[in-house]
């Protein structure tokens, strides 16, 4: 819980920062601003990843399965009639005659993605460990062959395309508030305790009344909802989806981004996925040929991928939980007297 | 005697027996238990005690036998149905949630009884706050109660020692249970501390009005705190009785209570 | 913790700052340079997975931009590649168009041989208004499905798979197919369904006896090599629709299984990985439909394949060297006949192309049609080098 | 469906599951001591691969003696993984180290497009390999011989360095109780760096396979072949060495059965059958087929 003064200053942050993402929405070039969507596009799946991963202690890797998932139901519903008929031409007419508005094929998506999770997770979430994160896996790569098979849904390998570029900076911010607010909604409640409980401790946790099923349910599926919406989103900020849009690599990348930050906690996610989509767009300037004293250095692609890597590595040794571990923001820095606010808040 | 058998009967265990491939880890075992009464259970290292309490908390089901909880049957149930009908318990090597802080400790334990739901979470809606506020001041006062207030804003794992032993019975009370299981709860308290816990625990009971089971070795807190003890070996009960009766049973003393007592 | 806080902050701001500055002095130089050359934008996957195909069509566009320079360049500057890794990532891809197009500001680009990626860049281009050349993505639709900026360097997967599919019953005499598709790759799908169509259509509904799949990388085919083994009427073809990373271990692990019935397919075969694994099998009746052939002794292919091996020591891995070094002409000649930088005026250039000689083809394209339309070669496998067959225009 | 069907994919599966089980068990031996999950281990398989096809090409050398220098050579660079990228996390936290190796893997497979250019290469084997022997309709080549051959001598090899040398069971200790075996003696350091150069020299032993069987290797090769390794240490159950060898081979079998036994329009859902496959068994056997629960201590 929040007292009043943090809500004012959240309050007075929140508007400082849309009223500068609108000024940069305006002076920004394209390409800047993609970079800044597409941070916040991150900033959604890896926080939604932080309250399975981080938060509950399930640690999954079927996060891109489920921003598959949601991209593709969005992608279908909300592409227009006209272009509907020209490329799914196969669709059983009930999906193939309706046209959903953006925010609404959103919704759908990330329900139907934890829809998926809720299928998937009440199996496999008895599976603790490695166990279960292969599992996630595997129902990664099963989503991944539905998409390649199932081709007069979802064109198989060709992909959907012509996508209509609705994803833009109040779409993608307005969802990432939404998502870092329900997530911190959450966690800040009796159920968020349980999932920290049974991380810490699953014994103790159902020792103590915390249905561990449900728990981890419910952390999965609220992963995957957001999952969905931000896949939905990626898919309309790129235009187009394909079954190899949503692979292995892309959830590894997610699970690099949340521990990089730190898994168990919110601002580990957001700073997470800030550095980890800045950096390698930055690194690629080192991509370029060089001429030194008349000899040239041909560009060394690959280059920005191993230092990519090594910064990781570095990272890792010297923060082991990521570089804020479990530390949540607060206001508590702008006060100037020393003890800590009297009840157990997180942010 | 008397005023035992006046109290209704709050945990009724009927021959309840645990197999671990084969291996026969708790035999028969039985327990009639009165409301309001301390009853300790006693015995050599893997005799099975703590098997007991991982059967009556849902931990294991038995493999035979049944488990009544204030008349009604709970045997194998899962351990969160367990809690929620009235068995709390406390471990042997402490379970706190370490990375978490003394309060979020007691809360989780507390919000057992909360009623808000997941709508009005994300809402933050006035029941939410309402609630909210009332498990922190509920947890606020059973930390009060094992005089570790003071702690509550630091990780569990920062803890000296018996502290940490405190909040784990402050924790398992916090699920307001009608019988509380406390593993060893003296196990590696010097004498000093030992006396102290005893009188917690004897305090406890009467403000909360407990029903408590006992596993532990250090004798002294058993004899002086338990009004019957159940005295078990390789997974039977040997004996049992009063702590008067037990300290005198020729079987006790050969199987395990000599040593002890003659250390002691 | 707030020792934490700040170093992050100061972290994200020098981070912020440099990107800032190095992106806001790119601009400058840009803008000081803009008279000085002609900057043409290049996206290839040059790492992951489709690097062994995007590598040497760079290599291919860089050596035309090289000889050209040396001959004076267009319009009287010199020809600047400026490429980026698309790093077989759609994210990736189209961060790239977008910074070619808006920080770089690039006359024209061109790029990658799968049309998953095209599709990805493709629409960034577009609505930058900048024309967009794919080197090597075969997919008829693209054009269509991208817009009046989208070009195809390569003829569409349509034409290859019909004159593999008219070869093959023309000459061979094929009355019937058996067809293994990679169903992991757009191309292999398209290709297969174009071969079926046109071979039914010779030879009847019926003609097609068992299709069969397989997913790209999956190295071990020898269940569906069982299965055609094991088949009641034998098929007198096999149709492979596979990529170039799969087609020399197919061939190999057919020939091994004893099974001797002419092979065809389309240009994914076109690479010296089909002789080098498919060893002795590639050997036996291997044919396919593809953009030119290497060991042709037409003036133009010889002078490139000379010309390549000079610049990197090597052969040219596969035909798609030869695409990007013909896009980058193409290019050049459009900007050329356009007279002109401004990059409306050179698609309009590129869409008027006529009967333009290039190594692999004619390039045309019709009013319209951004698919060119362009010869497809036939080539076999004859003592572990490519043979050329016949030169179609389906 | 005939006999000589079945029995040729049989043949096939196994084949492939032999190479599968050698990467699975470096994979599991490492896990079982340090509880990592080395992302990296089918990169140095991509390493042993490129180490066999130069001693090959550039020196002219038998396949024994390339097979041998590609062992050394993983061994080497295995152990050296381990020292610069794993020791310093030693005692971490799993995601720690899961990330760790996942950067180590980036880092080895783009080095190698940088270095050994992504364009695939061939990977000719001897002419003796190829020959193909047929009996009664089932074809099976000297190279598949081989592989099942070697496959199984060297986990006979490596069962006897388990059970009956010094190291080995220093190595057991360590998986039993890696605290304990240190309290007892047991130079850890060395005991990992022996996992990794076991484990690795394994791993470029199926390289060379799966190249040889394939002819083809590039950079890249390893990702497949790791992650399928990952997943056959899980069905066995992850730890165990015989596991490991076991999920090898009904991966390998299951790969070739499921696109075998299946009408061919559902060829293309083979790998999704394959996971279907994994989460039953796990479901059943949460501990994978061999491995043994880590039963809730209370």
């Amino acid at each position: 819980m929040l007292s009043r003064r943090d809500k004012l200053y959240t309050g007075i942050a929140l508007i400082i920062f849309l009223g500068l993402l609108g000024i940069l929405n305006n002076t920004l070039s394209g390409y800047h601003m993609r970079l800044i969507n597409l941070i916040g596009i991150n900033i959604i799946l890896v926080v939604s990843l932080n309250l399975t991963n981080g938060f509950c202690g399930v640690f999954s890797l079927g996060h891109a399965g489920f921003m598959a998932v949601g991209a593709y139901v969005s992608a279908i519903l909300a592409l227009p009639l006209t272009k509907k008929a020209l490329v799914l031409p196969e669709l059983p007419t009930w999906l193939g005659s309706i046209e959903v508005n953006f925010l609404l094929s959103l919704i759908i998506g990330g329900l139907v993605a934890a829809f998926f999770a809720l299928l998937i997770g009440y199996p496999v979430l008895r599976l603790s460990g490695h166990y279960l994160a292969v599992a996630t896996l595997g129902f990664l790569i099963i989503i991944q062959v539905l998409i390649t098979q199932l081709s007069h849904i979802t064109r198989g390998a060709r992909g959907i395309n012509g996508l209509i570029s609705y994803t833009n900076v109040w779409w993608v911010w307005g969802t990432v508030i939404v998502t870092i607010y329900a997530v911190w909604r959450i966690v800040n409640s009796s159920y968020g305790r349980g999932m920290l409980a049974i991380r810490e401790d699953d014994l103790a946790a159902e020792s103590l009344g915390i249905n561990l099923t449900s728990h981890k349910l419910l952390a999965f599926c609220v992963g995957a909802f957001f999952a969905g919406v931000g896949g939905a989103l990626w898919g309309h900020l790129i235009t187009v989806v394909n079954p190899l849009s949503f692979d292995s690599n892309r959830t590894f990348n997610l699970v690099v981004m949340s521990v990089v930050g730190g898994m168990g906690s919110i601002t580990g996610g957001v700073i997470g996925a800030t550095l980890m989509t800045i950096v390698p767009e930055l690194l690629r300037n080192l991509e370029v040929g060089i001429t030194i004293f008349g000899m040239s250095i041909p560009p060394l692609y690959g280059l920005s991928q191993i230092i990519l890597a090594g910064a990781l590595i570095l990272v890792i040794f010297f923060r082991p939980h990521g570089l804020v571990g479990n530390w949540e923001f607060n206001w508590n820095f702008l006060k100037k007297s020393k003890n800590i606010s009297k009840t157990t808040q997180n942010l | 005697m008397d005023t035992v058998k006046k109290n209704k009967i709050v945990l009724s265990v009927e021959g309840i027996t645990k197999k671990f491939k084969g291996l026969v880890a708790v035999d028969n075992y039985n327990l009639q238990l009165p409301e309001g009464e301390i009853i300790g259970l006693i015995g050599p290292n893997g005799a099975g005690k703590t098997t007991v309490f991982n059967m009556l908390t849902g931990i294991f089901p038995p493999t035979e036998g049944k488990i009544m909880l204030a008349g009604s049957d709970i045997t194998g149930f899962r351990p969160d149905h367990i809690v929620q009908r009235g068995i709390a318990r406390t471990f042997q090597n402490i379970r706190l949630f370490s990375n978490l802080s003394v309060l979020e400790n007691v809360v989780i334990a507390a919000q057992i009884r909360k009623k808000y739901g997941f709508i009005s979470t994300l809402c933050s809606s006035a029941s939410f706050t309402k609630e909210e506020n009332e498990l922190i001041t509920k947890a606020e006062e059973y930390l009060e109660a094992l005089g570790i207030a003071e702690y509550k804003e630091q990780k569990a794992k920062n803890l000296a020692y018996g502290i940490q032993r405190k909040l784990e019975i402050a924790r398992a009370l916090a699920t307001n249970p009608l019988v509380l299981l406390l593993d060893e709860p003296a196990a590696g308290m010097n004498p000093q501390e030992s006396i102290d816990l005893m009188h917690t625990i004897r305090k406890l009971k009467d403000e909360f009005n407990l029903t408590v089971i006992l596993i532990e070795h250090d004798m002294k807190v058993v004899m002086n705190l338990c009004e019957r003890l159940q005295v078990l070996s390789y997974g039977k009960i040997l004996a049992e009785g009063t702590p008067e009766e037990i300290r005198n049973n020729k079987l006790v003393i050969d199987a395990y209570l000599g040593r002890s007592t003659a250390s002691a | 913790m707030k020792k934490i806080t700040a170093f992050l902050l100061t972290l994200v701001m020098v981070f912020a700052m440099a990107g800032c500055g190095e992106q806001k002095d790119a601009a400058k130089d840009n803008e000081a340079a803009a008279g000085e050359t002609i900057k043409v934008g290049a996206i290839f996957n040059l790492t992951g997975a489709q690097a062994s195909l995007d590598g040497p069509s760079l290599n291919g566009f860089k050596l035309a931009a090289k000889e050209i320079n040396a001959k004076g360049g267009v319009l009287g500057k010199q020809i600047e590649v400026i490429s980026i890794d698309g790093k077989t990532d759609q994210t990736s891809a189209t961060n790239a168009a977008l910074k070619l197009a808006e920080e770089d500001k690039v006359v024209a680009m061109a790029g990658f041989s799968d049309s998953n990626y095209a599709l990805a860049a493709g629409p960034t281009a577009q609505e930058a208004g900048i024309p967009f050349i794919t080197t090597g993505a075969t997919l008829p639709s693209l054009p269509e499905q991208v817009g009046d900026y989208f070009f195809l360097a390569p003829f569409g997967d349509d034409a290859q798979a019909y004159a593999a599919a008219d070869y093959a019953v023309e000459k061979l005499g094929s009355k019937t197919a058996y067809i293994l598709k990679d169903t992991a790759m757009d191309f292999t799908m398209n290709l297969a369904a174009y071969f079926e169509e046109r071979f039914k259509k010779y030879n009847g509904e019926d003609a097609i006896l068992l299709e069969d799949t397989f997913k790209t990388n999956d190295q071990d085919y020898s269940a569906q090599i069982n299965r055609l083994k094991a088949m009641k009427t034998k098929p007198e073809l096999l149709f492979i629709s596979s990529g170039p990373s799969d087609c020399g271990i197919i061939v190999k692990q057919v020939r091994e299984a004893g099974i001797d019935i002419p092979i065809i397919s389309g240009d994914g075969f076109d690479t010296p990985l089909l002789i080098e694994l498919g060893g002795e099998g590639a050997n036996v009746d291997t044919y396919f439909a593809t953009h030119t052939c290497l060991t042709n002794e037409k003036e133009l292919v010889k002078n490139f394949v000379t010309a390549y091996q000079e610049e990197y020591s090597r052969e040219p891995e596969n035909g798609f060297a030869a695409l990007g070094y013909d896009t980058m002409y193409l290019i050049a000649d459009a900007i050329e006949r356009a007279n002109s930088e401004d990059p409306t005026a050179i698609r309009d250039a590129i869409a008027e192309t006529q009967g333009f000689e290039a190594v692999t083809g004619t390039i045309s394209y019709e009013p319209g049609n951004r698919v060119p339309k362009k010869s497809v070669s036939v080539l076999k496998v004859e003592d572990g080098k490519f043979a050329f067959v016949e030169e179609v225009t389906p | 469906m005939s006999g000589t069907y079945l029995l040729q994919n049989l043949i096939d599966g196994i084949s492939l599951g032999s190479i599968y089980a050698l990467v699975a068990i470096g994979f599991s031996m490492t896990y079982s001591i340090l509880r990592l999950i080395n992302f990296a281990h089918g990169d140095i398989l991509m390493i042993g691969a490129y180490s066999g096809l130069f001693i090959m090409v550039a020196w002219q050398l038998p396949l024994w003696a390339s097979l041998l220098g590609a062992m050394i050579f993983a061994a080497f660079v295995g152990m050296l993984v381990e020292r610069i990228a794993y020791r310093p996390l030693r005692g971490s936290n799993e995601e720690a180290t899961l990330i760790t190796s996942l950067a180590v893997s980036i880092f080895i497979e783009n080095l190698g497009i940088m270095v050994l250019s992504p364009q695939p290469r061939g990977f000719a084997i001897p002419k003796f390999l190829t020959k193909l022997h047929t009996i009664n309709e089932i074809t099976i080549s000297n190279m598949t011989i081989l592989i099942i051959s070697l496959a199984i001598i060297l986990m006979l090899v490596l069962t006897y360095f388990v059970i009956c040398t010094r190291m080995g069971v220093a190595m057991r200790a360590c998986s039993e109780n890696i605290n304990a075996a240190r309290l007892m003696g047991v130079n850890i350091n060395k005991v990992v760096a022996c996992a990794f150069a076991v484990g690795s020299g394994m791993a470029a032993v199926a390289g060379i396979m799966l190249a040889g069987q394939y002819g083809r290797i590039e950079p890249l090769m390893g990702f497949v072949p790791g992650l399928k390794a990952f997943i056959a240490a899980v069905i066995g159950g992850i730890g165990s060495i015989p596991g490991a060898a076991l999920g090898g081979y009904v991966l390998g079998l299951s790969e070739i059965l499921l696109v075998a036994l299946l009408p061919a329009a559902y060829s293309g859902y083979r790998d999704a059958f394959v996971f279907i496959i994994l989460i039953l068994v796990l479901l059943f056997k949460p501990a994978g087929l061999l491995g043994t629960l880590e039963g809730r201590k209370v």
